[in-house]
């Protein structure tokens, strides 16, 4: 019951902050998002307290005709997710907040993609999560049209139209699967339906869900909308798009891809888990050539989801756990590289890396904070980036020694682009004449840098969570394959 | 048949109405009548009715069509009928209109095919003359023109089918048509060529392609109200009589004959979107988006039997409650010379009126099936259709349909938010009270509906 | 072997004045050869024994209907040749593709071998006939086929309105 | 969890300088630093005062010491706890960290002040001692990982101090990532035995190893792990980071680029040195890439002129040396030669600081000469260091490279026991060089040299008596023997690592010693004959033939780098970036799109508004369909 | 009395097809819609006649009442067909469909 408020009061929040003054609206909806944070802490607790307990789960009759449910539970993985949403929120909102006009409508359509993830994330029921998985796909596209930069139009409709073309596909194996089920859409009908088909026929639906799921992620080369997304997103459009919206795909795939389909995923793992290990691989090595700091981050963000993506196509407790982890790490990590690199931009008016440098004269402070948070990206220990990494790397391992390198090689890489660009922009003689960055702006970094460093030190905070589930479940589907 | 008197009535009074002097409440009095015939229906609701010897059968599938035509209607003139009612011809306008619901009710109801011929007929002709009705609009006039030469056109060929259709069964009554071709055939050629030339212009009245250059020339010409009305209850009209057909002749897929309207309905799919994707103009994009939805109807129409029915009403509902609010922002919006619209004239529209680009962006978003607006499950609805009875291909071009349609409502979309006002144009448009509720109105019943899809689907379990 | 004579002679004439009706380029003779067309199918209904529409045929159509385009063409003062050509091509495109749907249509017709000789039932063109089956069973399309006419008469007032 | 006060005090080894870097970087800024280089300084006395403590206490860690604090985390089954001991080896090593640690600390005070940045200073070097130190300290390979990059970002971070100049941050960058490369075969190395193991905690693993060998693994295992040493440990080919992370201050160079970080990998192969010595080929491969590396840079350092350079050559090359003693199986030698070398190196590498902070930044030996008066204190510490690295008796060099010499000729492998000797000989050449043209023959710089203030020198007086004594825990059995105290530090290490203690016949040992000592002797003659009378600097210039200057250019590895790895790296990505993502991928999309435009803009051509065109178009639309119909 | 004894349906079937097609030529061929318009008449006779041909085969009356339908709906179409000309005309100054195609593509 309590994940009905979950997922339906940022929904309605949506609607009801459009008449909030736009003077008061910044701290309106920053309490709500107190609030999010009250019920998830309810959620977690009582989670904790029993992996089966009421409040987690509900279920209504939807659509009677055709056997859809308002089928919603969270259990340990969704609750990382859920608990992703909920703390990026409050970040999300409080960026740059003076510097857009029209708050209470940016913060309306906040709301409304917040509320949708979280239903993704909790839906147990296929056209649940297909209508939410769309629904959140509005706000996002009108967030990046209407504060974007000067090349947004092009670039949305690029996202949109590749969004919804992976959609699209997804919505015909749905159907397909759902059709040789039992007229029932919940979950657990349409992973029987879907085990049910013949190998031809889940090669299918595993395609037209994959497609969907890859261009989220994105894995190369369903990534074509993304750098130029990020790049031309508002700051608040490019939080959401790289820190939650690509656990969306990658949340498919654990959730409904591969117990969906598990002789197609058997017979495609190897295959995908190499594409996405190529996929590490050519992000980095274009990530070399980036000269943008959107566009770098960009590519970076693209190098660590498909790696994860890999490591989730291990089916592997390792794999799940450390995808899990990263899928929850590399959403704090990103939100706060991109906010550094808005920060930057911002103060000096500049985007291209190359001509910037020496900030760290002018920005001492700012400085430090930035390359703690680089150093997470590239999964230094005791950041937050590392564990996950590890535990991916090392799941990647069990399964081929040799891939492990190769993804391993994305790391290098990663330090390479990451700190060449690090050291133009920061490092040799001071070009600027601004200050160091505001409090608000350090207390901020600061948040992040602390959840970086928390996590990086005590992982098994998100561990606790989600182990128990994870073994259950791919105890669930081990019968099947 | 009640119905049928009503309107009939109606058209007549407003014919008289002039001249015994009570002119002034014949809107009122037409409302009343579609209210009338809407709660005759719930009274009446499931049960058949046969009259005048098989002429008319009023079983579950016309009562739920000729119901939500009705209801249709009435939205229709809650957002559309005042500008009408303003008129000085409005008693003109109430008769055709009442007319052309007769004839649209005889084709929702009809077993025979003389009926279908007369109601298509007794619908076409007050269509004619309201397109023309801007009697000194050049474009109006030539829609008029064309629409009419073209719906001549169609007529012949129809006939022509139905001639073929009777040489080989001997009859115009749909259900002996039916034993007859369950049974052995005298004459099977004339009965393909009936059929075939049946098709042709049962296409024609949907606008599918090929036989859909009518639809964007007489849309953009016709008048705005006039235009709505066509896409939607007329278009709705016209598939649910083919639907009709084949379901009292075949009850269910047609064979070669569904072939050849699976070819038509893919086609309609790509090609209207395809050429929806270059257009400028407003209403010519809607109409060529208009031939790609048709393209979709045709599906439910090639699927057949309840699974069909069910989901060719809730998307004819939905469909047209999307053209409905689509349009209303369009007249609002293009109030200039006609022969200059594009889709500029939307620019910056959230500024100047955010409740128009509201209310524009829930119909396209709708028309484009992003749930949880209507025309997810619209879509839905016909695609799980399509699946169910195999027909793979339908599913592809109906997703590829929409990924392209997606691409030209989002040319409105970027228009309206992301786009500066002209310096020209007025910096604001005001909308009245009423405005607001009927765009209220239908973007929450396309909401409403999509949240509880069921509503719909009720109607029509046979 | 009258009658058949007679029926390719009348097939004869509607089909030339059909064409000539195509080709004339003053559209009074236009009229004029649809007239002599619509005769020639009239008698093709007194040859299939449905005199009395035949006759009929002859009122609205010949009578009524081409008198009204007659009383439209001198009204618009279409009388003279004011019709530019199509282009060549055009017209040999057009009738290239009339002439290929003619025969599209007669080769569907490939293999119907049974030749079905028209029985012989003298009643059923009668007036009192056709009077039955149109007051009882189609006493409903009569009815509304008033409404048809009344929308026209309607639409016509209407467009004629200034 | 904490239980007694050994493993709290264990824990307070690691706090104290993690608690001095936080202090300094809470604590508000002030001008001169005085007070942050006394809270990093004192951190880390009490840091080495508390391991000191603990080693009497602890009867010198015969027993580790083991704390669990928690699980850090886990991957499956595997669980990675936060766990430290501290047992014999790693107990060495704390105490040369925290030991020769502190020195440093005492002498930057001096070195640094009046830098802007050492406040900034401070708080990186403290958090390189705990990084340092949990390196040492982990009982596990990944908490070892975590240490290994912990201090290998400090050591980017102290490289680049001097973030202005572009050249330094550079150098900061290369040695960052070099190390990732290494790093990335430590890990595939740790999976390797996570995979096999299902643990990766020392205590679990080594008896594991013991109880069922397999060689192939364990050469698996260690050449993975192997190439995480030479990452970290400026071994070939990685080499070439450590020369350009001079660019750090002296102190850095003396502490993180000679006496600890670079002897990780020393460090974490004697720690496996259970895993090596079943791996024989790994062993193999160790020894000759030690010894190659040891006499190339040997070879470069003696045609160098930066002062620093050449102490860093000096450094890769005695690194090499132990490198090619553990391969030998000598990783007590190793050990040894890594404690002795960290007191004489970082002792060289201060007096190298002494001289540059006494010249005001000069580095070029071509522009010094005749140092031995101004600066007298450095002069004789400097020399007392070379004296050691040159290994002449009794200094401490001189046992610990005899160790390991004759660890190499007791694997009776006369070649790589020649490169070793060739190796020390030219050792003795290149550092005399470098004091005769430092402190010999007449003044070329026109600035007035000045002796450092005493908190520089005493660090480097302490450091010398450090170097002379610390030879003797390790005299040689042919010394010690008689003496009755045989080896004390393999006595001390006996049952922590693996070790080979080499009972040559005595004579063949006298004979080796002496064959040594007077090769070098001979090079401290000829390097004086060429470079201690030098005045001007005229015939010093860059060399001219050709293998002079193919060996002052670092046998152009950086270039040969360049043009095989980074340009056809940054060919690739931009070749990828251009022509498959902008070419292929972002113009297949553009293309799609655009052609879906184009149809609509063809398609619409059908539309022409002419209803005659329709007409036709509809009967051509009827002609094929009943076309299709007939073929039926 | 066999009053047709040679003349088989086909007969029919043939010169309706004809007719209509012919028909079919002239809306395609000509550009004054007039013409055009009475070209679709003659379509409808077309019809006509294979309707009573029909009528005639099966020996049932109900062709014939088509016929009658038909005829009304031509009537009333060429009412309205006419109308909407003249209104065209008023406007336009022509009946030529190559003048009337302002809406296209």
């Amino acid at each position: 019951m309590l994940t009905n408020v979950l997922i339906l009061f940022p929904l309605l929040f949506a609607m009801l902050v459009r008449v909030v003054p736009n003077k008061i609206v910044w701290s309106v909806s920053l309490g709500a998002s107190l609030f999010q944070i009250f019920i998830t802490s309810l959620l977690v607790y009582n989670f904790v307290d029993s992996a089966d307990h009421p409040s987690l789960t509900s279920k209504f009759l939807w659509i009677e005709s055709i056997g859809a449910y308002w089928n919603v539970a969270l259990d340990g993985m969704s609750l990382i997710m859920v608990g992703l949403v909920t703390l990026l929120l409050p970040l999300v909102l409080v960026v740059r907040k003076n510097a857009i006009s029209e708050t209470h409508n940016l913060h309306s359509l906040i709301w409304w993609m917040t509320g949708a993830m979280y239903g993704v994330f909790a839906a147990e029921d296929g056209l649940l999560f297909y209508t939410f998985w769309e629904f959140s796909l509005i706000p996002i596209y009108f967030i990046c049209l209407k504060w974007g930069d000067a090349d947004r139009v092009k670039v949305t409709l690029k996202f949109f139209l590749y969004t919804l073309a992976g959609s699209l596909t997804m919505l015909a194996s749905l159907i397909y699967v759902y059709l040789n089920g039992s007229s029932d859409w919940s979950i657990d009908a349409l992973y029987q339906a879907g085990a049910g088909l013949n190998p031809i026929e889940q090669q299918w639906v595993f395609i037209g869900f994959f497609l969907a799921f890859a261009i989220k992620i994105p894995i190369v080369p369903f990534h074509g909308w993304q750098p130029d997304t990020y790049q031309s997103s508002p700051l608040q459009g490019t939080l959401l798009l790289s820190t939650l919206m690509g656990k969306m795909g990658l949340w498919g795939l654990i959730k409904w891809l591969i117990p969906m389909t598990p002789l197609a995923f058997h017979m495609f793992q190897n295959g995908i888990i190499i594409l996405c290990v190529i996929s590490v691989l050519y992000a980095s090595i274009v990530a070399l050539q980036q000269n943008e700091i959107k566009r770098l981050i960009a590519w970076a963000s693209m190098a660590h989801v498909s790696l994860m993506a890999a490591s989730i196509f291990v089916w592997q407790k390792e794999g799940l756990e450390g995808s899990l982890l990263q899928m929850f790490n590399h959403g704090v990590i990103t939100l706060a590289l991109f906010y550094c690199a808005s920060i930057i931009t911002n103060k000096s008016g500049l985007s291209k890396i190359s001509e910037l440098g020496g900030l760290r004269n002018n920005m001492p402070s700012f400085s430090g904070f930035f390359l703690w948070i680089l150093m997470a990206s590239i999964a230094l220990p005791f950041t937050s980036g590392f564990p996950g990494e590890f535990s991916m790397l090392y799941a990647l391992y069990q399964y081929q020694p040799i891939l492990a390198a190769l993804a391993g090689l994305g790391t290098i890489l990663g330090a390479v682009y990451m700190l060449r660009a690090y050291h133009q922009m920061m490092h040799g003689d001071s070009k600027f004449t601004f200050h160091d960055i505001h409090q608000n702006n350090k207390a901020l970094l600061a948040v992040g840098s602390g959840l970086i460093l928390l996590f990086g030190i005590f992982p098994n905070l998100l561990g606790i969570l989600s182990d128990e589930t994870i073994v259950q479940y791919l105890s669930q589907f081990s019968s099947n394959q | 048949m009640l119905q049928l008197m009503i309107f009939g009535g109606i058209g007549l009074l407003a014919m008289v109405s002039e001249v015994l002097g009570f002119s002034r409440i014949m809107s009122l009095l037409f409302r009343i009548g579609t209210l009338v015939c809407i709660g005759s229906l719930f009274i009446n609701y499931g049960l058949d009715y046969t009259w005048f010897g098989n002429m008319m059968v009023e079983d579950r599938f016309s009562q739920a069509f000729i119901l939500t035509a009705c209801l249709m209607l009435a939205t229709w003139t809650f957002g559309f009928g005042r500008k009408i009612g303003e008129d000085e011809f409005r008693n003109d306008y109430i008769a055709l209109f009442s007319f052309s619901m007769v004839g649209g009710v005889m084709m929702l109801s009809y077993t025979n095919l003389v009926m279908l011929f007369l109601g298509l007929e007794i619908l076409s002709i007050p269509l004619y003359v309201l397109v023309g009705s801007k009697k000194r609009n050049l474009k109006s006039n030539e829609s008029a023109f064309k629409y009419f030469l073209m719906g001549a056109f169609a007529s012949g060929v129809m006939l022509f089918g139905i001639a073929f259709l009777y040489g080989a069964t001997g009859t115009f009554d749909l259900h002996q048509m039916s034993t007859k071709t369950i049974t052995v055939l005298d004459y099977p050629i004339f009965f393909q060529l009936g059929m075939v030339l049946l098709i042709f212009a049962f296409a024609f009245k949907m606008g599918v392609v090929p036989f859909h250059y009518w639809a964007p020339d007489v849309y953009e010409g016709a008048p705005n109200p006039m235009t709505v009305y066509m896409a939607s209850l007329v278009k709705t009209f016209a598939v649910a009589s083919a639907f009709r057909f084949f379901l009292l002749v075949f009850g269910g897929e047609a064979g070669i004959y569904s072939t050849l309207l699976m070819g038509m309905s893919v086609l309609s799919m790509l090609v209207g979107n395809i050429m929806g994707a270059v257009q400028d103009n407003p209403k010519r994009l809607l109409a060529y988006s208009g031939i790609g939805h048709a393209g979709f109807m045709l599906i439910a129409v090639i699927v057949n039997g309840a699974l069909g029915a069910n989901a060719l009403l809730y998307y004819s509902v939905v469909y047209s409650l999307s053209l409905f609010l689509a349009f209303f922002v369009l007249d609002k919006v293009l109030i200039h010379d006609d022969f200059y619209w594009s889709i500029g004239d939307f620019k910056g529209l959230s500024k100047r009126n955010p409740w128009l680009a509201l209310s524009m962006t829930i119909a396209l978003l709708s028309m484009a099936g992003i749930p949880p607006l209507g025309g997810f499950f619209a879509k839905l609805f016909v695609l799980k259709a399509a699946f169910e009875h195999g027909h793979g291909l339908l599913v592809f071009a109906g997703l590829l349909g929409s990924l392209i349609a997606m691409y030209y409502y989002l040319k409105f979309i970027i228009s309206m938010y992301s786009r500066n006002p002209d310096s020209d144009v007025v910096p604001t448009l005001p909308l009245n009270y009423w405005d607001k509720m009927v765009m209220a109105f239908i973007g929450l019943t396309l909401l409403l509906l999509g949240l509880f899809p069921d509503l719909i689907s009720v109607l029509i379990r046979f | 072997m009258v009658t058949e004579l007679l029926f390719y002679f009348l097939s004869f004439v509607a089909v030339l004045c059909a064409i000539m009706m195509v080709f004339a380029k003053n559209p009074v003779h236009s009229i004029l050869y649809l007239i002599a067309t619509f005769f020639a199918i009239a008698g093709h209904y007194f040859l299939l024994n449905a005199q009395f529409l035949g006759m009929v045929h002859i009122i609205v159509y010949a009578g009524a209907i081409m008198v009204l385009f007659l009383y439209v063409i001198m009204m618009l003062n279409l009388n003279e040749e004011v019709e530019p050509i199509k282009s060549k091509y055009q017209k040999i495109a057009a009738t290239v593709a009339g002439g290929l749907l003619m025969l599209v249509m007669v080769a569907s017709l490939r293999d119907a071998e049974i030749k079905t000789h028209l029985p012989g039932n003298e009643d059923i063109g009668l007036v009192s006939a056709l009077g039955n089956t149109l007051f009882n069973d189609y006493l409903l399309p009569f009815e509304l086929s008033s409404i048809l006419l009344l929308s026209a008469m309607i639409g016509a007032v209407f467009l004629s309105k200034k | 969890m904490v239980s007694t006060s050994m493993e709290a005090a264990l824990l307070l080894i690691l706090l104290f300088p993690l608690l001095g870097s936080i202090l300094n970087s809470v604590l508000p800024k002030t001008s001169d630093g005085a007070r942050s280089g006394n809270i990093a300084s004192i951190s880390v006395l009490l840091s080495f005062i508390t391991a000191i403590v603990l080693f009497i206490t602890h009867g010198g860690f015969k027993q580790p010491v083991e704390v669990l604090l928690f699980e850090w985390f886990h991957i499956g089954n595997l669980s990675i706890p936060m766990q430290f001991n501290l047992d014999a080896l790693s107990g060495l090593f704390v105490l040369i960290i925290t030991g020769i640690g502190f020195l440093i600390h005492w002498y930057s005070k001096g070195y640094m002040a009046g830098d802007a940045g050492i406040n900034r200073f401070f708080i990186y070097l403290n958090l390189f001692i705990f990084f340092m130190l949990m390196l040492v300290m982990a009982s596990n390979y990944v908490l070892m990982f975590v240490g290994w990059e912990g201090v290998g970002l400090c050591s980017y971070l102290l490289i680049g101090f001097w973030y202005q100049k572009e050249a330094y941050s550079k150098a900061a960058n290369k040695a960052f990532i070099m190390n990732r490369i290494g790093d990335l075969g430590f890990l595939l190395g740790v999976m390797l035995m996570g995979k096999y193991f299902g643990s990766l905690n020392f205590t679990e693993i080594f008896p594991l190893i013991t109880d069922s060998p397999n060689e192939d693994l364990m050469t698996a295992i260690g050449l993975l792990l192997f190439i995480g040493a030479t990452g970290k440990s400026a071994q070939l080919p990685l080499f070439t980071w450590l020369p350009d992370a001079m660019a750090g201050p002296t102190p850095v160079s003396a502490l993180i680029h000679a006496a600890t970080m670079v002897t990780a990998g020393i460090y974490l192969i004697a720690r496996s040195s259970l895993i090596y010595i079943q791996a024989p080929v790994a062993l193999d491969i160790i020894l000759y890439t030690g010894l190659a590396t040891a006499l190339i840079a040997a070879v470069i350092a003696v045609y160098q002129f930066d002062i620093k350079k050449v102490l860093a050559y000096s450094t890769v090359s005695q690194l090499g040396l132990m490198f090619a003693a553990l391969g030998a199986g000598g990783f007590n030698a190793a050990v040894f030669h890594v404690l002795t070398h960290a007191a004489f190196k970082a002792l060289l590498f201060l007096g190298a600081g002494s001289v540059i902070h006494g010249l005001e930044g000069e580095q070029d030996l071509r522009k010094m000469g005749g140092l031995k008066k101004a600066m007298p204190a450095t002069y004789a510490t400097f020399l007392i260091g070379t004296l050691a690295i040159s290994g002449i008796p009794p200094f401490a060099g001189f046992f610990s490279k005899d160790q390991i010499l004759m660890t190499l000729f007791g694997k009776t492998e006369y070649l790589s026991f020649g490169i070793a000797l060739l190796v020390s000989v030219l050792t003795a050449f290149y550092m005399f060089r470098l004091l005769f043209l430092c402190f010999f023959g007449k003044s070329r710089n026109e600035g007035h040299a000045h002796e450092s203030p005493s908190n520089m020198t005493a660090p480097l007086v302490i450091l010398a008596g450090l170097s002379i004594v610390l030879g003797f825990i390790g005299l040689p059995h042919l010394f010690g023997h008689p003496i009755g105290v045989d080896h004390l530090l393999d006595v001390y290490l006996a049952g922590t690592i693996q070790m080979v203690s080499p009972h040559l016949p005595v004579s063949q040992e006298l004979l080796l010693m002496g064959v040594t000592l007077t090769l070098v002797a001979l090079m401290i003659y000829l390097a004086y004959r060429k470079y201690a009378n030098i005045a001007e600097d005229k015939n010093m210039v860059a060399p001219v033939d050709l293998p002079q200057r193919i060996a002052f250019h670092k046998f152009y590895l950086d270039e040969v780098y360049d043009a095989v790895v980074t340009r056809n790296l940054n060919m690739f990505s931009g070749f990828v970036n251009k022509w498959i993502d902008e070419g292929v991928f972002s113009n297949s999309l553009s293309f799609t799109g655009r052609s879906v435009r184009e149809l609509g803009l063809v398609a619409r051509k059908l539309q022409t508004g002419n209803v005659g065109s329709y007409f036709f178009a509809m009967v051509i639309a009827m002609c094929v369909i009943l076309v299709y119909f007939i073929i039926q | 009395m066999e009053l047709l004894p040679n003349i088989t349906i086909y007969h029919y079937v043939i010169l309706s097809i004809v007719l209509f097609c012919i028909g079919a030529i002239g809306v395609m061929v000509r550009r004054n819609a007039l013409i055009i318009f009475m070209c679709i008449e003659l379509m409808l006779n077309a019809v006509n006649l294979l309707m009573v041909g029909f009528s005639r085969m099966w020996g049932d009356g109900k062709a014939q009442v088509f016929v009658f339908f038909i005829m009304a709906v031509a009537a009333a179409e060429v009412v309205i067909g006419l109308a909407i000309l003249m209104m065209v005309y008023r406007n336009q100054e022509t009946t030529d469909i190559d003048v009337l195609n302002k809406m296209k593509w």
